[in-house]
């Protein structure tokens, strides 16, 4: 549609990246990743465990999504950076999604550690896709530290209030230079197609599908939520207005 | 000899290599990595890399995430 | 999908309806009509204007789009009435979108002269699809009057306000026995995704595709939001919550 | 004779024909209807409808709209 | 403070009206009418009990409160009509808060019963206060039938989720030519304040004070939100903007 | 009211901090401050200007007002710490409201600088009370560095916007051991009281009063909110219902 | 005699008056009104207003509402 | 001589002090403050600082603000 989405000089055909977190299977995730039609999914790095059947990696690589490892539930530059270089050697892509959260509450991204990792791992030659808050001068500084995008959180992980502060990710879109991928907080389809609206080149999210009642539904329901919104951002919504327009012609009535 | 694999004491062959350990473990190529006395082994180093007694080793994988 | 939308024993394809007034031209109409997928769109009885060149019919006969005549700029039930009947005979329909509006300013409709033109239009056969506020006290009655269908505001016609009173929308599917077409006040695709997502049945809206920079993105971007929408409400969206939930397994951290 | 149309007097033929006058107008069967002094005119009743001096009629067709 | 607040001809201090219900005991009534520094609080009119120990006309004579009949719980304008004639010889006052609503669930007022109570109580020289929807059509109607005030509510009474649609009270209050009063929906304090910066000339409300776990309290604290909202009103708002404005002088740094 | 406000073991009459920027005149200055019955109000340091006439610390000294200097205009950590330093030589008070703002178009503050700023500040003897963005990490990490208050903003300074994120806004409450103070942002009256509701200790404006139409009745209607949040807040406001709960007993109806 | 008062059946003296009959309920003058089949009764009529055997009487009196 | 005083150089009399400027500029000493070169004078230090060529000076007071 002449409209590309590329991230690092990497065009993805789907502007919806899908979390695989929360999913009730490898099942579902397979499933979930084709009807959403996304180009980008991410995975985290654990310890080795007996117990698990089956692996992550061959349902991605059988569906022809690229990977997103992310560093979730470290708590410092240091661990995040570690993680990266492990997922680095493990899936081979210098891609990360950085995440650097300061508690188990709230799960909100802690901008210094987050910042030092960015800088550290664009310094090792990753392609850093940081979770940040919704913070336009945070985001601009992951922007100065080299990120290949930036990922405004919309409400925190989980919570499916959707977007907080629609006017913080205006302003982070406006004077972004990077694409800006809505990441976290998503809980229906209109949220998806108002981060679009928004101005927004992307959209990430994993609880809003894997956990819906009806998963796969939930994935095509934000595979065309993401497209609408970016058609409607393109195609220029009507201003706002206080006053009625009427849609009919005023002239012409017949006398009855 | 004893090695501390992911947080146990575990009994493994003397001199055993990262890439024995891990296939012993049925451990995928794909998608695993290997962290020794806190430094990530690259994967072309996991054949050669012998494992000396007493050592921390992390072996991770990916999982379904975020 | 399993999902059929009928109003009046009629399956239609498209849960969109489109509205055709505000339209630069026949030619955008028959592209947004095609875009849109849409299976039914309105149209306004007015004199004839020896000036008009082209008709607005034979876009709608060549597209195979069911017309639904509106009452649009009428003040009381007898205008009303009679301009339906006038699309009858001119239409060889009995569907009406039925609107009696109070004035220009609001062009909010009179509950009174509204519900008084419902139940004779009932009376005399017609298969009336009210444009009706967000009352639900009226919407009731409007049903126990027979009406097919009844379709609240979102917000008033031409605003782009978006839904301003989800709330009685909610109300107002909680205890519809006919199908709710959210009618008037879609600004943009999350307005159209929110409304399904609500529980309509439907979406009705013109100006916000007519009157966009590029009409037919928009009818597009419109088609995909009303199916996500959709499909959301169906898939059970997750709940929304307080506190921050993880999407990675807080288990199996490597000690790096 | 004259009678008042869509609001303005106008001359026509006497005796015309409902259908006549719309044929005249080159008004499309498809999307158009009348009403002859306050009455709607069912399109079976077109072609045998003779209007006379002074009627009210108006002649309205489908537009864009709303 | 040259702003006075006057209905049918009668100046009240207060912007704020109580209504009575809900209250734990007569004496905290008492205390909230007190508190609350109100001049008019409504009552129902029901049948005699027995049971019922002490009289709330003797708190509110004590309190020197003028006194506003309802009709709640009526669902015909005849009952209506007929529960505030036994109310004017019950309290010899041509006052009447006129409520007719629909259903218990939503307990929303009847378009078509509440206009024709009203028209019938006003033919009989009541001054009908009554209680209506959001509609500014309806609360046109209202005005037309020669009631002295209009009352829409924010949302369904008791609720508390405040004032759904504010673009309705603005339409409302922007031609009313008799005081605009929010009635019911009313939660917490920046609610009223809410109320009267949309021009609301007062708020009437119960449940938020008296279903309060401390009504008294909360009877002072909605006297300050209608005095603090009523003010802003006057006093003219800070336009909304995108972009920050400096509040100190971008001018005369030192240079450190 | 048994309810005092205390920052750094001083307590404070009033809740109500006032910026004295953007008004018109020292004159109105001084009106909006009695009218405020504020006990603390800021002012900026800036290079003596032959042209001034008058002095504000003349105006505060007069009202008894404590003087709270800021350090508005500062980018950089060092910036801020000389200016903070500069202002106690000047008016001879260890407290500071601690800005460091990123740019001129949003006036965001640098978390980085911010808090690099704060810890010096705080190892100099200053009771810093920093003007922080609503992220509950960084709020989290000033109140770590000693800082006497977190002061967040609703929206950007001077935009009217009010609270854009009443979540964060929560977070921020629930976990903080030194007075949240909501700083910027406030538009009117309702927004400030709704900053209280939400458990804001206190609320800082400027522009809302000073450059509104009438800032002296502003500034009293800002009292007055502040007032009513608090004690709404206090007073526990009734829970959101989605169904409505009569006032009036649903008993006793007369049959008429 | 009896008389359905607010619903119930109810034995009243013979010819006892309204006025009397509110008396007899110790109802507050000040807020308490009434209807006998269906009129309501201007306060000024209640002492010379005679009930009869039969009458449906609904006596209402204000309490706490909305 | 001549200092650098707020961004403008101006002459000042020799030997001036800090104290002496300020006077001489009729600048309060409540809610005022110095900085000499690019050090805050401490106001007990204001009698005693004596100014030399070429200093730079600025001198800042409290104004409206924030």
């Amino acid at each position: 549609m002449g409209d590309p989405f590329v991230i690092a000089g990497i065009e993805l055909e789907s502007r919806l990246i899908l979390g695989t977190g929360g999913a009730p299977s490898l099942h579902v995730i397979e499933e979930t990743l084709r009807a959403s039609g996304t180009s980008l999914c991410t995975v985290a790095m654990r310890r080795v465990d007996a117990a698990t059947s089956g692996s992550i990696i061959d349902v991605i690589d059988r569906t022809g999504v690229r990977v997103l490892p992310n560093t979730a539930g470290c708590r410092t530059a240091r661990e995040a950076v570690q993680t990266a270089a492990l997922a680095r050697e493990a899936l081979q892509t210098d891609w990360v999604k950085l995440e650097v959260v300061a508690d188990e509450r709230t799960l909100l991204p802690d901008p210094l550690e987050l910042l030092e990792a960015a800088q550290t791992l664009v310094a090792r030659g990753f392609h850093v896709l940081p979770y940040t808050n919704d913070d336009p001068v945070l985001a601009r500084r992951l922007q100065q530290a080299g990120c290949v995008a930036v990922m405004p959180l919309g409400s925190p992980i989980g919570t499916g209030l959707g977007i907080a502060n629609p006017h913080n990710i205006e302003l982070i879109v406006s004077e972004a230079e990077v694409p800006v991928i809505l990441d976290a907080g998503i809980g229906t389809a209109s949220d998806a197609a108002l981060a679009m609206e928004l101005g927004c080149a992307g959209v990430l999210l994993a609880s809003a599908v894997t956990r819906a009642q009806d998963p796969v539904a939930m994935a095509t329901a934000m595979a065309r939520a993401v497209e609408a919104g970016r058609l409607a951002r393109l195609a220029g919504r009507i201003p706002k207005r206080f006053h009625a327009q009427p849609s009919s012609p005023t002239e012409g009535m017949a006398v009855l | 000899m004893t090695i501390t694999l992911n947080g146990s004491k575990t009994d493994v062959a003397d001199d055993i290599t990262l890439a024995a350990l891990m296939t012993e473990l049925a451990l995928p190529t794909r998608g695993s990595a290997a962290v020794v006395d806190g430094e990530v082994v690259p994967r072309g180093l996991w054949t050669g890399l012998t494992l000396r007694q007493g050592q921390v080793v992390e072996l991770v994988t990916a999982v379904q995430g975020g």
